[in-house]
């Protein structure tokens, strides 16, 4: 009888190269953030403004349901309906305190607990691991923009009966939450990788929210009355871009670049940053 | 060791430390940013671009600013960072082993960080002042309505530090819980007409503000004023109330720096 | 696989500064299969030296190769071969041990069954498997050194760097850190290099040892060249009073160490056997008795010379 | 004697996990030497000595007064903590000459006692560096010669020579015994075992939350007359040796070793064996190479009291 001799065993298997390599950190957040305090609680009312739109296009397709007309014709056409879920429904607000909830501590605990060193000795990149950690955050933000707005597609076209979407607005539907997750995501990991302290990424970010919008406020309708700077808010100019992408009313009066190029910006610079601040801790 | 002096010591450690701090600076930074948008504006106008006056410009923006978010942010920060910074980093002890008691510790560093926030604040409040308003700061008037400012701005940071101070000597997540306050609780009631406006520290603040039109915007809002006086008291009982029971709380409570070691 | 010929580490002039600081003075060095230990007192630059092997930090001039490939070209390759015990305590807090081992396998290219499978039996390799379950922030610093072992084991590395491998443990942990340390070494055929200030442990574990100090390697040798034999010095345990047994030897050295032993330089006219008479008559009782060996602490005291302790 | 540390049934438990339970202990001037394996409750009982924590149950007096929320006590008493704390941005001399500064002294002399401390430690080269850029050594360093800054009659070092090297620990070892000499009491914990018994023969073996033995080292190997001890002898004349000790009552066992060289007996009165032993040498003119006890040590008592082996 072969006995299985005692002490240490290797691995028999081997390790293969990975072409996700931040993908491990990714899911192991995703898995963190759900245990959190109070997440199924958060995840419930982040639901509410999909609940909402929901029963709006439930109304919206039945002939019967005509005396609640004056909501249902807010969200006319396609284009109208995806802009107001995105835009006005309180989704943005979600998904702040979704990043805000889910981004907050993902770096800046690292950096508390002196854990950068444990996913620097794996194969893997520092910029694997910032990868690896936006995803997580924009998991939870797709979550609850992506999904819902194509579960209303898929609802809109089950109540109604047909399809009837342009490819144009299919392709915002998916380009516009991708766009403004991958943002929040990087603002939110901005300030989680200021320090090691995540009480000042959740004030500084919570500030500088506040603080975007209510400049906007001021500059773009009492100071200057001039509607670029509204785009220094990250509301105003999601808004802006969803316009642009729906082909709806724009709320400023910018040139359509304008929009788009300052999320990237604002994007990129924070990436950088966030780089940049990862490679100056010492491991 | 005599009460005073030991405070007295502890207040110079942690003036110190907190003027080489990266927070401090960050929260300095943060302060100044009115002022440079105001300076922007000059540079502008000087060019001549805008139209509107600095003083409106102080008033929309940097009054409300400073006032409803930086101001309660910082004493967030700040307050709740005087115990919660010594348990994160685990000196707690390094105090709490020598001859000074703990009330003198908490309000020595207490003291610092009020006494910094407040140099913070009253540096940034008369440089947007000064710069939004020109030459009428020297005015008799000006200066007055300068001092109204000084004034509201000092009791603010005083009330809003000790706040923050008491709920990081109590809870373990002060932060989660200051920006329900600030956010929440003082936000939502100044909606609410009569008297329930009487329970934030905002409406203090607000019924200082030398003036008291509404159309500023969501700060002036359903405001219906404590006198002044009444306000200055109410600001100053709460700040004392309030580090009064967080030095309570910090003497009797005790805090284990690290897991147990089981 | 590596043959045993291949050389490990080659390191050739590497030099790296803190702030201005030179940490690393250009270090040459090769290290072929088997165990290492690398002591020196704080500051001496271990802890930098593998970071450096690592591509946590990159050398300000120098290079090298490990496991045969180019050190910053390779580091990918490099760090999936590579098992790395921190000194300083780093974990994600809020994860129990098994969770964090299967993520660290994971991480290391373990498809994610495979992982769990191998941090259960890791885990109850290092003596956790009653406490896997637990949260890891939970642990006593004993424990979380087994951990951490654990983690620079999971993926079965071809090279293992461990920093301060026994620092915060007891007595009886230490023992058996140091005993899974040897069986691994042993079964696995592991390379290792091992840093301590700890002169046991290094004496313990490695075949050779190298001292540096002040961010250069100041002696490399084998382990066994420790031991050879100094008859005029005799180490000396009594029970009674030393002062009276002292006055009736010769003229002679003496010294206690720190386990209060005495150390006695004999004259060559003295015999040794002599002691166990002067005891009797002193009234006091020999209850060790051993020729002194030149030990690592000696050959480390000599290396890094007296300028350290001031 | 009055004692410096008393404790009276002390217990402290955190939430459902047990720090301590039941420490009743009584310490008079000289060094203790708190022994225990990780999470035994050392550091619980430490923290509890300097008032970080309050007991559960029971009590804790040094110099007859209580400990909790007493800050004048610790004019006499200095503690080191475990933990590698330290506040940042913040250099070894400022950080001395601030705790001297809660000690009362004014500035000057505040600098005057920070340089003295820094220097009895050898980092005066280092005193206007910041403390996070010194390594873990240092610190530790740095820590021990902070609780020592007031010339306290008591002084409680948790683990004080974790991380510092060789040459250190044995200077360190030296100042705490140094600092004991003039009649004062030192609570030192510590992982090294050696260490321990370089310092101090009383020791506190305190596991699981509670006192497994306290005493002097002797006095615990008297405690434990039952457990046998081995001494190990080379010598070319290992029958003769053994001949001798084979009629003794004192004598359990007798072992020959692989080697032929060594003999290695089991006794129950080592008093007695070595007194025979010591005689035998000199009487019949033995040639001896080598006596050893191989479990004659701390560890030995404490793998036995703590049952692991």
């Amino acid at each position: 009888m072969p006995v299985k001799e005692r002490g240490y065993h290797g691995w028999q298997g081997s390790l293969a190269p990975r072409r996700l390599r931040w993908l491990p950190i990714t899911l192991q957040g995703i898995r963190q953030v759900m245990q959190k305090k109070r997440a199924k609680l958060l995840f419930f009312f982040s639901a509410f403004p999909f609940l909402f739109f929901l029963v709006a296009v439930y109304v919206a397709s039945k002939p019967e349901l005509r005396f609640l007309e004056q909501i249902t014709s807010l969200i006319g056409d396609d284009a109208r309906l995806f802009n107001l879920f995105f835009t006005r429904s309180g989704l943005m607000f979600v998904l702040f305190l979704l990043s805000l909830y889910a981004g907050s501590d993902l770096i800046s605990g690292d950096l508390k607990y002196n854990s950068i060193q444990l996913y620097l000795s794996r194969p893997l990149r520092r910029g694997d691991y910032l990868a690896g950690k936006l995803a997580v955050v924009m998991f939870y933000l797709l979550m609850f923009s992506l999904v819902p707005a194509l579960l209303l597609v898929a609802a809109k076209a089950l109540f109604v009966g047909g399809w009837s979407l342009s490819p144009g607005i299919l392709l915002a539907i998916v380009a516009y939450p991708i766009l403004v997750s991958l943002a929040m995501a990087a603002l939110v990991l901005l300030f989680s990788s200021f320090s090691a302290n995540t009480r000042l990424a959740i004030v500084g970010y919570v500030g500088f929210y506040f603080f975007t919008n209510m400049l906007a406020g001021i500059f773009s309708q009492v100071v200057f009355k001039n509607d670029a700077f509204g785009l220094l808010s990250p509301e105003r100019t999601m808004r802006q871009m969803a316009a642009l992408l729906f082909g709806t009313k724009p709320a400023l009066a910018v040139p359509p670049w304008a929009a788009p190029l300052v999320v990237l910006g604002v994007t990129l610079a924070a990436l950088g940053w966030i780089l940049f601040r990862i490679r100056r801790v010492e491991v | 060791m005599p009460f005073m002096s030991s405070a007295t010591v502890v207040f110079g450690f942690f003036a110190r430390l907190s003027l080489r701090n990266r927070r401090t600076r960050l929260l300095l930074a943060a302060a100044f940013i009115p002022f440079v948008i105001l300076l922007v504006f000059h540079l502008v106008a000087i060019s001549g671009g805008g139209s509107r006056s600095g003083a409106v410009l102080f008033r929309q923006m940097a009054v409300p600013f400073l006032f409803q978010l930086y101001i309660p942010l910082m004493g967030l920060l700040g307050g709740s960072a005087c115990v919660g910074d010594e348990i994160d980093q685990r000196t707690l002890v390094f105090l709490t082993t020598r001859p000074a008691g703990k009330a003198s510790i908490l309000l020595g560093k207490s003291a610092a960080q009020i006494v910094i926030s407040l140099a913070i604040v009253i540096l940034a409040l008369a440089g947007s002042f000064a710069l939004g308003l020109g030459s009428y700061v020297f005015s008799g008037e000006g200066m007055a309505r300068l001092g109204k400012y000084l004034l509201a701005g000092a009791l603010a940071t005083m009330a809003y530090t000790s706040l923050f101070v008491l709920f990081g000597a109590l809870l373990k997540k002060p932060v989660i819980a200051g920006i329900v306050f600030i956010f929440g609780w003082e936000y939502i009631v100044q909606f609410i007409p009569g008297s329930t406006q009487h329970l934030t520290i905002s409406h203090y603040i607000k019924s200082l503000l030398p003036y008291k039109s509404s159309a500023g915007g969501f700060l002036m809002f359903q405001l219906e004023p404590s006198a002044a006086v009444h306000a200055v008291l109410v600001l100053l009982l709460l700040s004392g109330f309030f580090l009064a029971l967080a030095t309570r709380v910090f003497s009797s409570k005790e805090y284990v720096l690290s897991e147990p070691r089981i | 696989m590596i043959s045993m010929t291949d050389s490990i580490i080659q390191l050739k002039e590497i030099s790296f500064f803190y702030n201005g600081f030179q940490a690393i003075r250009g270090v040459s060095l090769e290290i072929g299969a088997g165990v290492y230990g690398l002591l020196g007192p704080n500051g001496a630059g271990k802890t930098t030296l593998m970071k450096i092997i690592l591509g946590h930090l990159a050398p300000a001039a120098g290079g090298g190769r490990v496991l045969g490939t180019p050190m910053d070209a390779g580091l990918i390759e490099v760090r999936r071969r590579i098992g790395y015990m921190p000194e300083s305590h780093c974990l994600i807090p809020g994860m129990d041990a098994v969770t964090l081992t299967a993520y660290m396998g994971e991480l290391s290219g373990m498809p994610r069954q495979e992982a769990i499978k191998r941090a259960h039996e890791v885990l109850y390799y290092v003596g956790l498997e009653e406490s896997r379950y637990r949260k890891a922030d939970t642990y006593s610093s004993g424990m979380k050194q087994r951990l951490k072992l654990a983690l620079a084991l999971v993926h079965d590395p071809e090279l293992m760097i461990l920093d301060e491998p026994t620092s915060g443990m007891d007595p009886g942990g230490r023992e058996e850190m140091l005993e899974l340390i040897r069986d691994i070494a042993a079964k696995g055929r592991m390379n290792m290099i091992i840093s301590s200030h700890i002169l046991a442990d290094i004496e313990k574990t490695c075949q050779q040892v190298l001292i540096m100090n002040s961010g250069s390697i100041v002696s490399e040798q084998h382990t066994r060249d420790f031991n050879s034999q100094d008859t005029s010095i005799f180490e000396v345990g009594i029970k009674g009073d030393p002062r009276e047994f002292l006055r009736r030897l010769p003229k002679i050295q003496a010294e206690t160490d720190r386990r209060g032993l005495l150390r006695l330089h004999l004259p060559a006219d003295y015999p040794p056997m002599n002691l166990f008479r002067d005891a009797l008559e002193a009234g006091v009782q020999i209850r060790h008795f051993r020729p002194s060996r030149l030990t690592l602490e000696d050959a480390f005291v000599t290396a890094i010379g007296e300028s350290h302790a001031r | 004697m009055e004692p410096v540390l008393e404790a009276q049934d002390l217990s402290k438990w955190y939430g459902n996990i047990l720090g301590v339970s039941d420490i009743s202990l009584n310490l008079t001037p000289g060094i203790h030497g708190l022994l225990g394996p990780n999470g035994a409750g050392k550091t619980t009982f430490l923290r509890l000595a300097s008032g970080q924590l309050k007991p559960n149950r029971g009590r804790i007096r040094i110099f007859g007064e209580a400990v909790f929320s007493n800050p004048g006590l610790f004019n006499r008493v200095g503690f080191c903590p475990e933990n590698d704390a330290y506040y940042r941005g913040v250099n070894g001399g400022d950080y001395l000459s601030f705790m001297a500064r809660l000690h009362g002294a004014s500035p000057t002399e505040a600098r005057e006692r920070a340089r003295k401390a820094l220097q009895r430690v050898g980092l005066e080269d280092v005193a206007a560096k910041a403390i996070s850029a010194y390594s873990l050594g240092m610190r530790q360093r740095l820590k021990v010669t902070a609780a020592m800054l007031h010339d306290p009659q008591l002084l409680i070092l948790d683990e004080p020579l974790k991380g510092v090297d060789p040459l250190w620990r044995v200077r360190i070892i030296e100042l705490i015994r140094e600092f004991e000499s003039q009649g004062r009491t030192v609570i030192v914990s510590s992982h090294i075992l050696p260490e321990i018994e370089s310092m101090t023969n009383n020791i506190v073996l305190i596991h699981q939350g509670e006192i497994l033995a306290e005493g002097d080292i002797q006095e615990i190997r008297g405690l434990l007359d039952s457990h046998p001890h081995m001494v190990s002898i080379r010598t070319p004349h290992i029958r003769r040796i053994a001949s001798r000790f084979v009629q003794d009552n004192h004598v359990l066992t007798v072992n020959f070793s692989d080697s032929a060289r060594k003999v290695v007996f089991k006794t129950d009165n080592r008093d007695h064996f070595f007194d025979r032993l010591n005689r035998i040498v000199v009487e019949e003119a033995l040639e001896i190479e080598e006596i050893t006890s191989p479990d004659d040590n701390l560890q030995a008592v404490f793998n036995y009291l703590v049952g692991r082996k």
